[in-house]
């Protein structure tokens, strides 16, 4: 374990031993993490560092080759991603706008909101005030509001990317995993975004994962470095920032491919 | 007993046939994850062509299989070229604008040739190995089917020409990085799967006759057996060939074909229910 | 919708079509002679089957090539009853030497419990179906080319199974639902039945598409896997909406069979399953009015132009299909409904830029 | 913005109007030139879909005959106007084509349809209009409906001499194969019956889905069955592969197949090899060495280059229209359908196939059996019977109850036909 871990609060997320392997590569080699509940958890790494094969085990994208997860103590290790979602409130925004282009934000967000997911309770929701209510306070939250009756596939790059992120807050989670929120997004929105995270994590626990390091240090609050599959690095971002392992491996890295 | 070893034999034919019928498939749906519904149109156009080249001009076989495997595989890059271009990543369109192709193709070979055509056996005559009997003809079709197996395989495996097919269809933006004229590659893979799909209509021509609508029975059974088989493996489109074949001419001699074909459709259902990946797949990511 | 005082309050302009070709259809019988009015009662089933497709296709991108199967099921259901009415061996059965009604037959003697059963058995078929192929992995192509196969397999069995069916010959003298012997509906009045039908089926289409489930569909089709981290098990919507699909097929099949007067394996295989296809691909998908549309210009047209072209149909159609994919991709009544969507759109996107030029200003400038 | 939703329906209103216009005019022209000079008839054939080809000669057939009689003068003064209906081989189109023929056009009567699908699927409307359909195809029988005219064979007029020929000259060991629907069910049936009467032993008994195209697996049944011969009620291209693989998996002319389900346009599609020696059983065979037939193949083949062959469809279709010409001549008016169903009973015609007559009672028509062997890709007639042979709808091998009443049922008995 991690020695530079000074954090007090309960874990949300626990991973042990995590390995999974693709036709004898192994994408995530024996990975331990711990994610406390209320932080705003940075995974930073290289290209092909296994971030997003990391976030597909967690929400049972993928299944583990081997290895546990834990959320609140509890196995969650190769169930269905529904079961994750709904069961165990974990929401994920992924890599690039995952939206449902065809049909209008108001819809986007309205599909994603938390507990009508079962036939039964689908059939039996109704658009009464409360959820009215709720589903225009995450378009505000999200600064989509006016845009509510456009369609997904006609709002601007950067607006879809917080539409995905509208999404998963309507899904009421209680940790919620973001997969590079920022990227494609001018300055203007990168700095809305990083409010946007920031305000979140008051109410939820965030994984996020970011390749550009200014945006990193405006949210993290702690950050932990993959690299080839395993974990290099942990701690609170200052302390990453001046870690020659991860300057040497990963700073070096991204500046060259930033240098493309 | 006796019925089963002779059904087991005749189970060898159908399966070379599925195999040779379905290996164009592999090419177009398997690697190019092209729903070609004309897939039976074009097995009808090497029929045709099979027929025009052996009875008309009166070719050798051997000459007509070549110009088949050309013509069908110039009328697949126009296809390619004209419809299929457009319609990448857009699979629902694919099948709709293959399926109207089926209709055209058809349609005008039959306005041309109403009449179910007659294309003579090249090869006549049999063993006879007690009551068993193995057409000569049989006997080519195996080893044809496997022998253009073999060539494939080579030419996929081996080839500058042929790996810079599979990577294109595996991975499109990284060959597109290297420089490689990706559209190029598409028209001529196409090309070629539909060339082995006027193959084997040109192999079938002589044992079936021709007639226009030859192809639409090859439809189902071709895209059941690359399922089964895992889409995009030419080994397991071989055993799949092999297991829906044999499978079904033995359940045919103890029952009869109608209930052959039923009895090997729902366990074909099963199985992509239990291994829809197909059987002979390892597990991709 | 959400009540907000814009453009958005406007119905969309297909919606103003489905009221027209309602006035039109309800029209009809007024200026035609009876056979025409048969006709187009026929083709109104085919609308109700057109919409069974949508649903399952048009809202949740899951195209079958073997809809006709659970068409045919309606269709048998109500054929065999009228086989059997009043306890009568029909001659098929005799020749064959079956001497008593087989016992599965013996509910089917009532057209009512009939017609229920014409739903329901395509439905739970369906589920059955949906159930294998929706709880494992396989993706969208598999599922057409299962359904592809289901067709021609399904044709074989009834051809093959003549002793119950009367195979290739299939049923006819399918009475217009005349009930222990009572005088069949007239051609009219059933018209008007199918039409109060179909209107039926239709709002409860627009019910359901609008609903959550509906949305639910929709999303389906725009993104599954999005769908599965929303917490939402894919898999259960699909089998739900293919079995309700299932029904309203059966139900078309149900009221197609008394319509004709017939049913065959004609009305069964793949070409009958990929006229359907075909009817709401130029109509347009995911939006009811094409199907319907299309379903009834498709029809309409190839009966009075077969007139003059019979011999080169099929080659239009091709041609019709090709031409649709490539210049209209969203069909006819599709285009339209983008078209209106779009000028909508950029109204109000042209709306909210003279609302917030100050904060659009900063962005540009930062 | 009411304003513009007004515009939209108007639009829309017109935009309906002038499609009901077009159905208006369509539906107004061919029904207003209901004159006296002119006789209408329908011909009811399929011009596309799977059984296109084999009812094109039909339509061919059709015309030549009309043409013929026109130019002779037509029926007392009136010349024939046929109107001509496709159903693309879909049963439930031919229930609204007859339908648009007797409702709309108001023909006198129709010569047409080819499978028995078809022809039932129009049956309750022939009924409840009492219209005369006249069905020129060779069928199975077990049905006889007071509104059509069977001019095709009975499967009695091509099995009663055959079978027993068969018996004596080839062999008595014989194996029944067939397509999988009613009529080489219903065929095979009579068949066994007759084979058992004259002491043959039926060894085996098989049916391939239509369509089905490969019968190592049947060919290995019948060799396994030691079989003399094979009695083959195969449909269509199904015969190509038959034929060509009975041969290939080593079974020879020796053991012959002998079908009454093949005409010249399969015979064709076989191939000359395949076909050789074995035999086949038809009413007509455009090989008839007749002055009638030679003149009538001749002409059929000046007339028409578009692929078709002469077969026995083509002269039964041109015989259904010469028969109508000659019951349209016994009525005084020619659209009191009664009378004219009446007027066919005893009708004769000089056929090409020789003298052929409508049965006075069944609806039947009384034909020639011709059988011969498969030589150089056309049919050697080796037997033709001395006159037209009496129809059995209901063949009295197996229904010897109705050998006393016309070889059918009652015309009220449910049974007839489906009603």
């Amino acid at each position: 374990m991690s020695s530079v871990s000074t954090r007090n609060a309960p874990d949300i997320l626990t991973i042990r031993g995590l390995t999974v392997s693709f036709s004898g590569f192994r994408a995530i080699s024996d990975v331990d993490l711990d994610v406390k509940e209320g932080e705003i958890h940075v995974i930073i790494g290289p290209n092909g560092a296994g971030k997003s094969t990391l976030m597909d085990l967690i929400t049972g994208k993928t299944k583990a080759t081997e290895g546990d997860i834990l959320f609140k103590g509890e196995e969650i290790t190769g169930k269905d991603p529904g079961v994750i979602a709904s069961k165990y409130h974990i929401g994920r925004k992924f890599q690039g706008p995952n939206v449902f282009d065809n049909m209008t934000v108001y819809e986007n967000i309205e599909i994603a909101l938390g507990g009508y997911t079962s036939i039964r309770k689908a059939f039996s929701y109704r658009r009464k005030e409360k959820q009215k209510k709720q589903i225009e306070e995450v378009l505000r939250q999200i600064d989509l509001y006016d845009q509510a009756d456009m369609m997904a596939s006609e709002l601007a790059h950067g607006q879809r990317q917080w539409l995905e992120i509208g999404m998963v807050i309507a899904q009421s989670p209680e940790l919620i995993i973001l997969d590079e929120p920022a990227a494609g997004m001018t300055d203007t929105e990168t700095m809305k975004t990083g409010q946007m995270i920031r305000d979140l994590s008051k109410k939820h626990t965030l994984i996020v994962i970011e390749h550009d390091m200014e945006f990193v240090e405006m949210i993290a609050d702690y950050v932990t470095v993959l690299h080839q599959g395993r974990k290099l690095a942990e701690g609170p971002f200052s302390e990453i920032k001046n870690n020659k392992k991860v300057i040497q491996v990963y700073l070096k890295d991204d500046m060259d491919e930033e240098g493309d | 007993m006796g019925t089963f070893i002779s059904q087991l034999i005749n189970g060898l034919n159908q399966s070379s046939i599925l195999l040779i019928a379905t290996m164009g498939l592999v090419i177009i749906f398997g690697y190019m994850n092209v729903t070609n519904m004309a897939h039976g149109s074009m097995i009808m156009l090497g029929g045709v062509s099979a027929f025009i080249l052996m009875e008309v001009l009166h070719l050798p076989f051997g000459i007509a299989l070549i110009g088949c495997f050309i013509i069908t595989g110039i009328i697949g890059m126009i296809t390619e070229k004209l419809l299929i271009k457009r319609l990448y990543s857009k699979p629902t369109e694919t099948i709709l604008a293959t399926y109207a192709l089926s209709i055209i193709l058809t349609e005008l070979v039959r306005i041309k040739y109403p009449l179910s055509q007659n294309v003579h056996m090249p090869l006549p005559g049999a063993f006879h190995i007690g009551r068993v009997t193995i057409p000569y003809y049989n006997i080519f079709i195996l080893v044809f089917s496997f022998a253009v197996l073999s060539l494939t395989l080579l030419f996929f495996r081996k080839t500058t020409f042929g790996k810079m097919l599979g990577s294109v269809t595996q991975n499109r933006t990284m060959t597109e990085c290297l420089g490689i004229k990706t559209s190029t590659i598409d028209t001529l893979t196409f090309g070629y799967g539909a060339g082995l799909a006027g193959v084997s209509g040109c192999v079938l021509a002589p044992t079936t006759g021709v007639s226009y609508d030859m192809g639409s029975t090859y439809l189902t059974d071709t895209f059941m057996t690359n399922v089964v088989g895992g889409i995009q493996s030419f080994a397991g489109t071989a055993i799949s060939s092999g297991i829906i074949g044999e499978g079904r001419t033995i359940t045919a001699g103890f029952l009869n074909e109608t209930w052959a074909k039923i009895i090997i459709f729902m366990i074909v259902i099963v199985l992509i229910r239990f291994r829809p990946e197909g059987l002979f797949t390892k597990e991709r990511r | 919708m959400r009540k907000k005082k814009n453009i958005f309050s406007k119905l969309p302009l297909n919606r103003y079509f489905d009221i027209l070709m309602l006035i039109f259809l309800t029209a009809f019988p007024f200026f035609t002679k009876e056979f025409r009015v048969e006709m187009m009662g026929r083709y109104i089933c085919y609308a109700i089957f057109a919409i069974s497709l949508d649903l399952l296709w048009g809202y949740t991108g899951l195209l079958s090539l073997g809809h006709a199967v659970l068409f045919g099921m309606g269709g048998y259901m109500i054929g065999i009853s009228y086989q059997i009415q009043n306890g009568v061996v029909p001659a098929f059965m005799q020749r064959e030497g079956i001497t008593e009604i087989p016992w599965f037959y013996l509910p089917l003697q009532n057209p009512i419990v009939a017609s229920i059963l014409g739903i329901l058995i395509p439905a739970l078929f369906a589920a059955l179906i949906g159930y294998f192929v929706f709880t494992s992995k396989i993706k969208g192509v598999f599922f057409t080319i299962i359904t592809l196969a289901l067709a021609q397999i399904f044709k074989d069995f009834i051809i093959n199974v003549q002793k119950y069916t009367n195979g290739f010959n299939g049923l006819q003298s399918i009475k217009r639902f005349s009930v222990n012997g009572s005088t069949p509906l007239t051609k009219t009045t059933y018209y008007y039945v199918v039409l109060v039908i179909a209107v039926l089926v239709f709002i409860f289409c627009l019910w359901l598409t609008n609903s959550r489930v509906g949305k639910i569909c929709t999303s389906v089709r725009e993104n599954e896997a999005r769908l599965g981290f929303l917490g939402y098990n894919a898999g259960a919507f699909k089998i739900l909406i293919y079995t309700i699909s299932g029904a309203l097929a059966g139900l078309s099949g149900v009221l197609y069979a008394p319509a004709t007067s017939t049913i065959t394996t004609e009305d069964i295989g793949v070409t009958a399953s990929t006229m359907v296809v075909i009817w709401v691909a130029v109509g347009g998908r995911g939006n009811l009015t094409g199907a319907v549309f299309g379903a009834l210009l498709i029809n309409w047209a190839q009966s009075i132009l077969s007139e003059h072209f019979s011999s080169a149909w099929q080659l239009i159609i091709g041609a019709l299909l090709l031409v649709v994919i490539y210049f209209i991709p969203n069909g006819v009544i599709g285009q339209i409904v983008a078209l209106q969507r779009r000028i909508i759109t950029d109204r109000k996107k042209n709306k909210l830029m003279e609302e917030t030029p100050k904060s659009k200003k900063m962005a540009v400038v930062k | 913005m009411k304003n513009g939703t007004f515009k939209k329906i108007t639009a829309a209103f017109a935009a309906v109007s002038v499609m009901l216009a077009a159905t208006s005019c369509g539906g107004g022209a061919s029904s207003s030139s209901s004159d006296g000079d002119v006789i209408k008839v329908g011909v009811l054939f399929s011009e596309s879909g799977s059984t296109a080809l084999v009812e094109k000669t039909m339509t061919n057939a059709c015309k030549m005959a009309f043409d013929e009689i026109n130019e002779a003068g037509g029926i007392k003064g009136k010349k024939i106007k046929y109107i001509h209906e496709d159903y693309a081989s879909d049963p439930a189109t031919a229930t609204e084509k007859i339908k648009k023929l007797v409702e709309q056009d108001e023909v006198v009567a129709t010569v047409g349809c080819y499978t028995s699908a078809s022809r039932q699927a129009t049956l309750s409307t022939l009924k409840d209009d009492n219209a005369l359909l006249i069905y020129p195809t060779y069928t199975e029988g077990e049905e006889v409906s007071p509104n059509v005219i069977y001019v095709g064979n009975m499967p009695n007029q091509q099995a009663t001499d055959f079978i027993p020929w068969i018996l004596k000259n080839v062999g008595k060991k014989v194996f029944l194969i067939g397509s999988d629907y009613v009529f080489p069910k219903t065929c095979n049936k009579q068949a066994r019956a007759l084979i058992e009467m004259y002491g043959g032993e039926v060894v085996g008994e098989e049916y391939a889905p239509l369509g089905h195209t490969d019968f190592s697996t049947i060919v290995n049944k019948i060799k396994d069955s030691g079989a003399e011969v094979v009695y083959s009620a195969l449909i269509g291209d199904s015969n190509t592969s038959f034929y060509k693989d009975y041969q290939q998996y080593g079974m020879t002319a020796d053991t012959p197949i002998c079908s009454i389900s093949i005409d010249e346009s399969n015979l064709q599609a076989i191939g000359k090899e395949f076909a050789e020696g074995h035999y086949a059983s038809m009413p007509y065979w455009s090989s008839l060495d007749t002055e009638a037939s030679k003149n009538f193949v001749s002409k059929y083949n000046s007339l028409f280059n578009d692929g078709t062959v002469v077969t026995v469809l083509t002269e039964a279709t041109y015989d259904s229209c010469y028969l109508l010409k000659a019951a349209l001549e016994k009525v005084e008016d020619p659209t009191d359908t009664t009378a004219l169903i009446n007027a066919f009973g005893g009708i004769t015609f000089d056929a090409p196939q020789g003298e052929i007559k409508v049965d006075e009672n069944n609806h039947c028509t009384w034909v020639y059996s011709r059988f011969g062997q498969i030589h150089d890709g056309a049919v050697d007639i080796l037997y033709t019977t001395d006159k037209a042979l009496r129809p059995e709808p209901w063949p009295s091998v197996l229904y010897p109850e109705y050998a006393d009443s016309n070889f059918m049922p009652s015309w009220d008995d449910p049974l007839c036909y489906p009603q």
